[in-house]
């Protein structure tokens, strides 16, 4: 496992994961007894709840990092790369969220959408950071993608609130969904908090590999205007 | 220190005093001559007989001043960039090129426009490849290649620009 | 049918981490390897 | 130059550009139109038309408020208008109130009109009552609107793609206005099952709305707009 980017941190972050991920597996799909209510379809959220509070993580660190960029005294392109690299580890998340959440109301409720207002928020914030994603995509040189995406990062908390708010008053929380997690035993508890640890674990791991592949690609793209440089430099000499 | 402004501290105070023009005009295509220079005029609450003054030294005064800018030729959106930057009392001017994409009797009419401008006391800075006409007009010519100044071409070590 | 979709959800989530890790993983080597050790300070 | 007056002048320039080019009336309004009418087909029952009308309209009025975006900013960025107002030291508030506004007053143009044809299309009736609803809403909705559509129309232009970004990132942040504007008109038109009292603390949201993005919108336009490092 050991590429590039690896160093002994990331090593360790990296086994510590993959050992987490077995155990999350043999808690989330056998050890784990089934709900009373809805029998198998518990183990579905093990993975929808952490991947949930993940991506929710992701994006508060991608606020953080773009704020840090932002402020005269912290900027520096780390800052920017972290920001890139937490959002797109964000999206992943919050897509393996969506994904598992229809999963899993198709098997509680048979119905793989439902317009109530968690759901809608989670696919707001997807669709937003999506956004963000292609914000970093334009061109102009690295100061300029760090400073229009942070300030795009920090409007994408502004918006938050404002969202909630309106899809909480448009379609309140179903019931069912709330019944559910009321009484989880203590074995499907230990799952779900496993299943956390892992997910952190995971996210910092896919984090740290990330931003140095951004670090990377910014020197690259930096080694290329060099040459440019140089080369008309030469030319204006001759 | 540029116009008795610390560049350092206050960046953003002297950008309203110094016009810079490069390739493209910053004009609204629509809006007529008058209407541009009115504009860049208000950004400074200059009052209408500048604006008028403006259009008038660059030649655009009359029947031409009503015509919207779209319909202009390169020579005449030129000057009336310029107009805009006399309207906005930019006391410092940083031309780049002003001449490209001009053909021979635009070159003559911004010349003439130009020295009357240096003759009534604005300064200037012209990035040019055309080492004769620049030469004609500038009182000190410094050569730029590679990014680095190479020689002296004419004109006082010191003294005024 | 319901074993199904958890089976699913499981091979969707991390087969699609592990294929992502894979790409990753490549794009980095093949940048690393055209790039001096000083850029790549983690080094 | 204070802020205010560059937002006043501003807003004129970009309306007088508006009246002399009228790509509002020749391009914006038919676009619009024709939008409500296809609704109409696709819909088809003329009881669910009068239902649904407000959600109709707005609709049409955010499609045609992307159109109306870009052509603010293609005005701006055609010639370097922007930069060269910011390189000569135009301050960003100034200029970010002054497009907004004057988007906003484009909208409300745009939303009086899409209502007549909706009473004509949709034949929608309403009382006397929900008239100060109606307008109160509107106008809170175009301002959030305004501001919103500025400050995303500024990062986008001259990117490359921008016809496509400008929706992505727009059309999701607007979200909360379709759906406060639409309860509010509802509730004005008496339609569905919302009260005229549920129907203001929906204006509350659109207010409370632009007031965030009119605090941070200002703050923001002019890191994004400048290109300068």
């Amino acid at each position: 496992m050991s590429g590039p980017t690896s160093t002994r941190a990331t090593r360790a972050i990296g086994i510590a994961t993959i050992v987490g991920l077995i155990w999350f597996v043999a808690f989330g799909l056998f050890l784990s007894p089934d709900d009373a209510v809805q029998r198998k379809g518990v183990r579905i959220l093990y993975i929808h709840v952490p991947s949930a509070w993940l991506a929710y993580l992701a994006f508060i660190v991608t606020a953080v990092s773009s704020a840090a960029y932002l402020w005269k005294r912290t900027r520096s392109l780390t800052w920017d790369r972290l920001a890139g690299a937490s959002a797109e580890v964000g999206v992943l998340f919050m897509g393996i969220t969506l994904l598992t959440g229809s999963l899993w109301g198709r098997v509680s409720w048979g119905v793989y959408w439902v317009w109530d207002s968690r759901v809608t928020t989670t696919a707001f914030l997807f669709v937003t950071y999506l956004g963000y994603l292609a914000v970093r995509g334009l061109g102009g040189s690295h100061e300029q993608r760090a400073r229009r995406s942070a300030v795009v990062a920090l409007l994408a908390v502004l918006e938050i609130p404002l969202v909630h708010f309106s899809v909480e008053w448009w379609r309140p929380l179903h019931q069912q969904e709330s019944i559910a997690k009321g009484k989880l035993q203590n074995l499907m508890l230990f799952s779900l908090f496993v299943g956390v640890i892992v997910f952190t674990l995971l996210y910092v791991w896919l984090v740290m590999h990330r931003q140095r592949v951004l670090a990377m690609q910014d020197a690259l793209d930096d080694r290329g205007l060099e040459f440019a440089i140089a080369e008309r430099r030469q030319e204006a000499s001759l | 220190m540029v116009l008795g402004l610390d560049l350092v501290e206050q960046r953003e105070a002297v950008r309203s005093r110094v016009g810079l023009l490069g390739h493209s005009n910053g004009l609204y295509t629509d809006l007529t001559i008058t209407e541009n220079v009115a504009f860049w005029g208000a950004t400074v609450g200059a009052s209408a007989e500048e604006v008028s003054a403006a259009v008038e030294r660059m030649g655009l005064a009359g029947r031409l001043s009503d015509v919207p800018v779209r319909k202009l030729s390169a020579g005449q959106r030129r000057r009336t960039a310029l107009a805009c930057l006399i309207a906005r009392r930019a006391e410092l001017w940083l031309l780049d090129e002003p001449h490209a994409g001009l053909d021979a009797a635009g070159r003559d009419e911004l010349d003439t426009v130009l020295r009357a401008a240096t003759a009534a006391g604005a300064m200037m800075i012209v990035a040019s490849h055309e080492m004769e006409r620049a030469g004609a007009l500038a009182t000190r010519m410094v050569e730029v290649a590679g990014g680095q100044i190479r020689g002296q071409i004419r004109g006082q070590e010191s003294g005024t620009p | 049918m319901k074993t199904g979709f958890v089976i699913l959800s499981y091979v969707a989530t991390f087969g699609g981490i592990a294929i992502l890790v894979a790409v990753m993983m490549r794009r980095a080597r093949s940048m690393s390897a055209r790039l001096p050790p000083e850029d790549q300070p983690w080094t | 130059m204070t802020s205010f007056a560059v937002t006043k002048l501003v807003a004129a320039k970009d309306l007088r550009i508006e009246l002399r080019s009228r790509v509002l009336i020749n391009q914006v309004l038919p676009f619009a139109a024709i939008t409500m009418v296809l609704f109409a087909f696709a819909l088809d029952q003329d009881d669910l038309l009068v239902r649904v009308a407000p959600g109709l309209v707005w609709l049409a009025t955010l499609f045609s408020m992307l159109v109306v975006v870009q052509r603010s900013f293609a005005v701006e960025a055609g010639d370097g208008a922007l930069d060269a107002l910011r390189v000569a030291g135009v301050p960003a508030q100034g200029i970010y109130f002054g497009k907004a506004a004057a988007l906003a007053v484009q909208l409300l143009v745009l939303e009086t009109l899409l209502f007549a044809a909706a009473f004509v299309l949709y034949s929608s009736r309403f009382d006397g009552a929900g008239v100060f609803l109606l307008i109160t809403s509107a106008l809170a909705a175009s301002c959030g609107l305004g501001l919103v559509g500025t400050l995303y129309g500024g990062l986008t232009t001259g990117t490359k793609g921008r016809e496509s970004l400008l929706p992505l990132l727009l059309l999701p942040v607007v979200a909360p206005v379709l759906i406060g504007a639409t309860r509010a008109t509802e509730a004005a038109l008496g339609v569905g099952r919302i009260s005229m009292q549920e129907g203001w603390a929906w204006v509350a949201l659109l207010v409370t709305y632009a007031l965030l993005f009119g605090i941070g919108g200002s703050i923001g336009f002019g890191p994004l707009v400048d290109d300068t490092a």
